[in-house]
């Protein structure tokens, strides 16, 4: 036994419990005589991936994080964490961290068409500025853009935001939590008036039954699913039922699993409000208080170009947003057509299973929580489908009380936090305000202490009209901050990667790692990344969550908050806002966009000395006040008094987070429900005080089918989506050699028939090939993935096996978001022996015998 | 089968004032230290055992302790004596 | 092709020379030009030697050193748990699972199992063959605490 | 019987599901009647010699017995068993994603290899009791998915009892003790075999239960948490 080694742990042992327990253990109480060097440093942070926002204690030593566990203290995870979590240790030291500026250069000096070769940020600051300043002057603001993320942090989509918008004024600003949950957010604004869900994570603990709508949240969501786990096997009548379009590990845990033919949700959705409505089960009392009727325009197209043939043909194509006031009676009609018989026949599920569903919506006495991600909100008609679940809990008066609501579960650590309530999208501002309204407008420039009709009232282009306007030379500046968007926009090969190569157009990318997207930018700029920098993150239960700098970025490495107010000192109001503005304002003139921005009297009015002693703070130490506390005062005065009040900034370096609306020292769990949302009056029960008449509206919409579906020719429906292991475009858990390790490539899930009626066998390279390209891949007939028969399954995570060359640019008409999981393919063997006959139908046979 | 040694660490909640006396009782048992947290009224307590089942029962007997609101595991590791270095998780 | 050896040197150099071996670059970063079909890599063999692989950290769940195909973790059954119960131990000789997994969220220590952590491959997953796309430089705690016992310093390659 | 149910892809559409196939009875005797030699048997006969008759006993004992084994042979094959819906969809559909269905070596193992004992005697016992099967087939007594999950732990648990009984025989028609080299199994599978398989302390269906099925419910089952 090696003592030294024993002591070590128990040092650790000891550190890790007192960090805990947030204990300091003096020195002189430690028995251990291990001395300094064995202590490692812990502080709190959230998880760098996805949307649940477990908190984590990160072990430094000498400048570099040795360790990650689970916080014990925070409430989402109370010290758990997924595989990912915990080697969140690794992501910042894969060997190929980009630590220089990269530009494409030619005989010394910037080309586009030359190689990417290290320059100074001086040199790339410059080459971009005077890019910007040209397209500024020859084609104005709306030619100049920017792809954000729902993984800044909320101070740097803060920075970006007011960047483009007031700096700039384009709002042609899209995070790319477009892709992720606009359909979400959208239908949220048009439901309540206010984005995000009104429960939180705490309905896990009350609910009798969890509706998972197209969601595996055993891959996707691990630690929100060890929650829902827990219920169930500890509780002798909890339920899960959810639906899917293939069997995985989430069905493998749930009661029902039900597989539905791709689209067919709205069709289940409509038929559970119509048993609800024909079995008496409306609770009327709840309605006639709080719900307006309305009824959607429909046959809205899919979203794709305006000369597309299906847009084309569509009636609502450009009014798709609209809806028509009415009442319960004609709801109830068209709610009617959704028999059983319909709902079976259009989704394949047994009729036995759909009652069991329809059922539990409808018994009065059952709590349930309907949890959806990706399965609704990347769907042609996913502000319906959203739409449809509220309608079923309005209906039924199941909301915003402990274990009874909708939740809308987020992919990202920040699309909450950053891309929704920061207000990053192209048609929003802070605190749920829009850009096309006036009086919002006039209400941030007050804030942001600018002169009045500045910002832009036109709303700018959302993620994939990006990548056409870049295409179509239309867009020619373009920013991409903390995505790897040429990976994970759909239709890569037609509609991003040409706009990326126009010659027309600079491409810039942030990141830290060469990613697909960095190699085809002409700039590229080494990015910090999580702890690297002071930050903050909002979950999906708007929990908002804040971590300090703990280690240093390498080499020339900078936060994109520091990239986007260091870019901004390059140019003056003279040189990008309009004479006229300047001529009323003209307190305005000769100032850069760093001073009218940054160095405002608010974003600059706390010292260095309120930083933390026991941190570094890059940005305020090369900025000489404290950034990040400087534009959170002035960011929570947006929605300060209408419902999105948040803390101080120092109560959150203390606390595991905290659920907005923050009143009075107390977070809010339920929003809308007397008692426990300060918003509500007294009295009233409840109030969805986000629309004006206090009323939630149920918009009623029918069955549509999806934009493209499996023929003659491609035969095969392709759902793609992500793995436990890795995350997103897999540009961080790649490097990390045991999740690498554990999930090396894509795959493609198949029924093991299908597979034999193409002579295909488990590993074999085949061809999946859509209308719009191919690319290559392997079997896999086994595995956590069970697909039925037409249905195959892709994860996008491997650079090698592009599967978006092959997906459909088909968004929802209203929320403008991708529809990821339904096109047509078809398989091909990659060989195809010269006269082998194909057996037509599956061979079953066993061993001869 | 060769030896293994466990070290783990708790968090002993307690009653605040009941903590010195609680902290001097777990300190007599063997293999168990306290490193602070008598004045929080939480325990940092280090266990070292031959077995994992011995960290149970160990748990279980700190939590019968009269004052004692919980014990919480926090941290678990083993390892065997004179291991050699094993194929490294990192490549 | 001449630029994209090129582009590869470049960026070898600009990056550290070594860090990342030249074929496996698209898998990466995708093919260059992105346009360029790309040929899928073979599917990988589990590890399946049963020999335990040191942690990186003391909070690291272990990674599983054997096959795990086709076994039930569902409502019915914990294939997992037949050999890491403690009940089960004996017999199979697998490691007990940790006593943190006996704690409840609020916790109590339970006298099995708890609930939350039934989902055993959620944290514990297996691993395969495949050779790692790029060298991780993450420093193991001991190589800062104890460096005089690790010669060769910090490069832990 | 209308020429309808012998084309029943065409009226089926896509979303039909599976056309209902004739039941097992008529299928067997269809096929039973197609054969030549059984139609030239039971056509009418004129008058023989003894000699013949002997002769002609003897033969058509042979033919008989062949025609048994035929038959016997003929259900005993996979096709045979997943002709059922209750087979394909259930068992049979779980059976594909396993490595008994499709492996390294192309070895693959159909229903009766693991389900029907290979002894002539064992055999017909198994099949008398495949009797029953049938009767549940003609009755619906597995209808739906749910039926089938509900019968599942009573299903498994008569299979466990027949193979724990026979020392796993179905098994051992291809693993056999005998021909197992431990030097090419991992050492936690080595280390197992040596200990509770070579010793006949286990048999194999003791600790391989649920690979080419799912389990049904596992509470109460020995070896199971």
């Amino acid at each position: 036994m090696d003592l030294s080694r024993r002591d070590v742990m128990k040092a650790q042992a000891a550190a890790a419990a007192a960090a805990a327990a947030n204990v300091a253990l003096p020195a002189q109480a430690q028995n251990i005589n291990v001395g300094d060097e064995l202590r490692l440093k812990w502080d709190k942070a959230p998880c760098r991936f996805c949307g649940t926002g477990c908190g984590v204690m990160v072990g430094v030593k000498d400048g570099r994080v040795v360790a990650t566990h689970g916080d014990m203290r925070a409430e989402v995870n109370r010290g758990l964490n997924c595989v990912k979590g915990y080697f969140l240790s690794k992501i910042m030291y894969g060997a190929d961290r980009l630590t220089r500026p990269l530009m494409r250069m030619r005989n010394g000096r910037f080309d586009k068409e030359g190689e990417l070769q290290p320059v100074s940020w001086d040199a790339a600051f410059d080459t971009m500025a005077a890019h910007w300043k040209k397209i500024l002057r020859e084609k104005g603001p709306e030619a100049i853009g920017m792809f954000g993320s729902g993984q800044w942090t909320m101070f740097e989509g803060y920075a970006a935001s007011k960047l483009m918008r007031a700096g700039f004024r384009s709002n042609n600003l899209d995070p790319n939590a477009r892709h992720c949950m606009a359909s979400a957010a959208v239908t949220f604004i048009r439901t309540f008036g206010s984005d995000e869900p009104m429960g939180c994570y705490d309905d896990f603990e009350n609910a009798d039954a969890f509706v998972l709508w197209g969601s595996n949240m055993a891959e996707m969501h691990p630690i929100l699913w060890t929650r829902i786990t827990d219920r169930r096997l500890s509780r002798e009548h909890v339920r899960i039922h959810t639906l899917s379009t293939y069997e995985h590990r989430t069905t493998d845990l749930s009661d029902a699993g039900l597989i539905f033919k791709p689209g067919s949700d709205l069709a289940i959705l409509n038929y559970i409000a119509n048993h609800i409505i024909r079995t008496g089960a409306v609770n009327r009392e709840f309605v006639e208080k709080h719900v307006n009727f309305r009824l959607a325009n429909t046959d809205i197209g899919y979203g794709l170009r305006p000369d597309h043939t299906l847009e084309l043909r569509a009636q609502h194509a450009n009014d798709a947003a609209v809806s028509h006031a009415s009442d319960f009676d004609a709801y109830a009609r068209l709610m009617s057509e959704y028999t059983l018989d319909r709902a079976h026949e259009l989704s394949g599920v047994p009729k036995s299973q759909l009652e069991a569903l329809a059922r539990l919506y409808a018994d009065p006495k059952t709590k349930v929580m309907s949890l959806w991600t990706m399965g609704f909100n990347q769907h042609v008609r996913g502000v319906w489908a959203n739409h449809m679940i509220y309608n079923i809990h309005l209906l039924t008066g199941k909301i915003s009380e402990p274990g009874n609501g909708p939740f809308s579960l987020t992919g990202q650590p920040s699309a909450c936090g950053t891309a929704r309530e920061v207000g990053c999208f192209a048609h929003r501002l802070p605190a749920d305000m829009q850009v096309a309204n006036p009086d919002h407008r006039k209400l941030v420039e007050e804030i942001w202490k600018l002169p009045s009709g500045l910002l832009p009232a036109k709303v700018g282009y959302h993620a994939v009209q990006q990548d056409r306007m870049l295409k179509d030379g239309k867009l020619n500046a373009y920013w991409i901050m903390c995505n790897n968007n040429l990976q994970t926009a759909p239709n890569t090969n037609n509609e991003t990667y040409p706009g990326y190569r126009n010659p027309a157009n600079l491409i810039v990318c942030s990141d830290p790692y060469p990613t697909v997207t960095a190699m085809a930018a002409d700039i590229v700029l080494p990015t910090a990344m999580w702890v690297e920098k002071e930050g903050a993150y909002g979950n999906a239960e708007r929990r908002t969550q804040f971590w300090r700098q703990l280690v240093d970025a390498p080499g020339e490495a900078r936060s994109d908050l520091w990239q986007l107010m260091e870019f901004s000192k390059r140019f003056t109001t003279d040189e990008v806002w309009p004479a006229e503005i300047l001529a009323a304002s003209p307190e305005y003139r000769g100032k850069t966009l760093f001073d009218v921005i940054f160095r405002n009297g608010q974003v600059d009015s706390f010292p260095l000395s309120e930083l933390s002693p026991a941190h570094n703070n890059q940005e305020a130490k090369h900025f000489g006040f404290y950034v990040q506390k400087g534009i959170w005062e002035e960011y929570i005065r947006c929605g300060a008094g209408h419902g999105h009040d948040y803390a101080p900034f120092d109560t959150y370096h203390e606390a595991r987070g905290l659920r907005w609306p923050f009143v009075d020292g107390k977070e809010t769990r339920w929003r809308y429900r007397e008692g426990h949302d300060p918003y509500v009056e007294k009295g009233s029960g409840i109030q969805f005080y986000g629309n004006p008449d206090k009323r939630a509206n149920l918009i009623g919409a029918p069955y549509e089918p999806p934009a493209e579906t499996p023929d003659a020719d491609y035969d095969m429906w392709l759902v793609t989506g992500r793995v436990l292991e890795h995350w997103h475009s897999g540009s961080m858990t790649l490097r990390v050699p045991e999740l690498y390790k554990a999930f090396p490539g894509a795959v493609l899930f198949m029924h093991p028939e299908d597979a034999q009626r193409r002579g295909l066998h488990r590993g074999q390279e085949v061809r999946i090939v859509s209308r719009r390209g191919e690319i290559r891949s392997r079997v896999e007939i086994r595995g956590r993935n069970r697909m039925p028969r037409g249905v195959v399954f892709v994860p996008f995570f491997d650079a090698s096996q592009l599967i978006n060359k092959v997906t459909l640019d088909a968004t929802d008409p209203i929320s403008k978001q991708t529809d990821y999981k339904k096109c047509a393919v078809k398989i091909v063997a990659l060989t195809t022996p010269a006269s082998a006959p194909r057996p037509t139908a599956p061979d079953v046979r066993g061993a001869p015998r | 089968m060769p030896e293994e040694f466990h070290i783990s660490s708790l968090v002993v909640h307690c009653r605040r004032e009941l903590a010195p006396s609680i902290a001097g009782r777990i300190g007599e048992m063997p293999g168990m230290e306290v490193h602070g947290g008598v004045e929080e009224g939480k325990l940092i307590v280090t266990l070292e055992t031959v077995t994992e089942s011995e960290i149970v029962e160990r748990l279980n007997v700190v939590q019968l302790i009269n004052g004692v609101l919980a014990a919480t595991l926090v941290f678990h590791q083993f390892d065997k004596p004179a291991q050699p270095n094993l194929t490294a998780g990192n490549a | 092709m001449r630029p994209r050896l090129l582009i590869t040197v470049m960026v070898a150099a600009c990056l550290g020379a070594g860090a990342l071996l030249a074929q496996d670059a698209p898998r990466l970063r995708g093919p260059e030009p992105f346009t360029q079909e790309q040929a899928a890599p073979p599917m990988q063999r589990a590890v399946t030697n049963d020999v335990r692989v040191r942690r990186n950290y003391p909070d690291q769940p272990p990674l599983i050193p054997h096959a795990v195909e086709g076994y039930a973790l569902d409502l019915n059954a914990n294939k997992c748990m037949s050999c890491h119960a403690r009940r089960f131990t004996e017999q199979s000789q697998a490691p007990m699972i940790s006593v943190t997994h006996y704690q409840d969220r609020e916790g109590n220590t339970l006298g099995g199992l708890a609930p939350r952590r039934y989902a055993c491959m959620a944290c514990h997953v297996p691993q395969t063959e495949a050779r790692p796309l790029v060298e991780n430089r993450f420093i193991d705690m001991d190589v800062l605490t104890e460096p005089e016992r690790h010669p060769g310093g910090r490069s832990n390659r | 019987m209308s020429g309808a149910e012998t084309t029943p892809n065409l009226t089926g559409g896509p979303d039909a599901g599976t056309p209902r196939k004739p039941n097992f009875i008529v299928r067997l005797w269809r096929w039973f009647m197609g054969i030549p030699l059984v139609r030239v048997a039971l056509s009418p006969t004129t008058t023989f010699s003894l000699a013949f008759l002997t002769l002609g006993g003897f033969v058509s004992g042979v033919i008989f017995w062949g025609g048994f084994n035929t038959v016997l042979e003929a259900t005993n094959r996979t096709e045979f068993c997943v002709g059922c819906h209750e087979m394909k969809n259930n068992v049979f559909e779980e059976l594909q994603g396993t490595i008994h269905f499709a492996n390294r070596s192309g070895v693959r193992a159909g229903c009766p290899d693991c389900h029907v004992p290979h002894n002539w005697t064992d055999k017909i016992a198994r099949k008398m009791q495949a009797s029953k099967e049938v009767w549940g087939h003609i009755f619906g007594s597995i209808a739906t998915r749910e039926d089938f999950l509900g019968l599942r732990r009573h299903m498994a648990e008569r299979e466990w009892a027949r193979m724990s009984a026979n020392n796993s025989l179905e098994c051992r028609n291809c693993h056999t003790t005998e021909a197992m080299d431990l030097t090419k199994q991992n050492p936690r599978a080595a280390a197992a075999h040596e200990r509770f398989l070579f010793t006949g302390d286990r048999t194999c269906i003791d600790c391989h239960k649920g690979i080419a099925h799912r389990l049904p419910d596992m509470t109460g089952v020995p070896g199971w948490h």
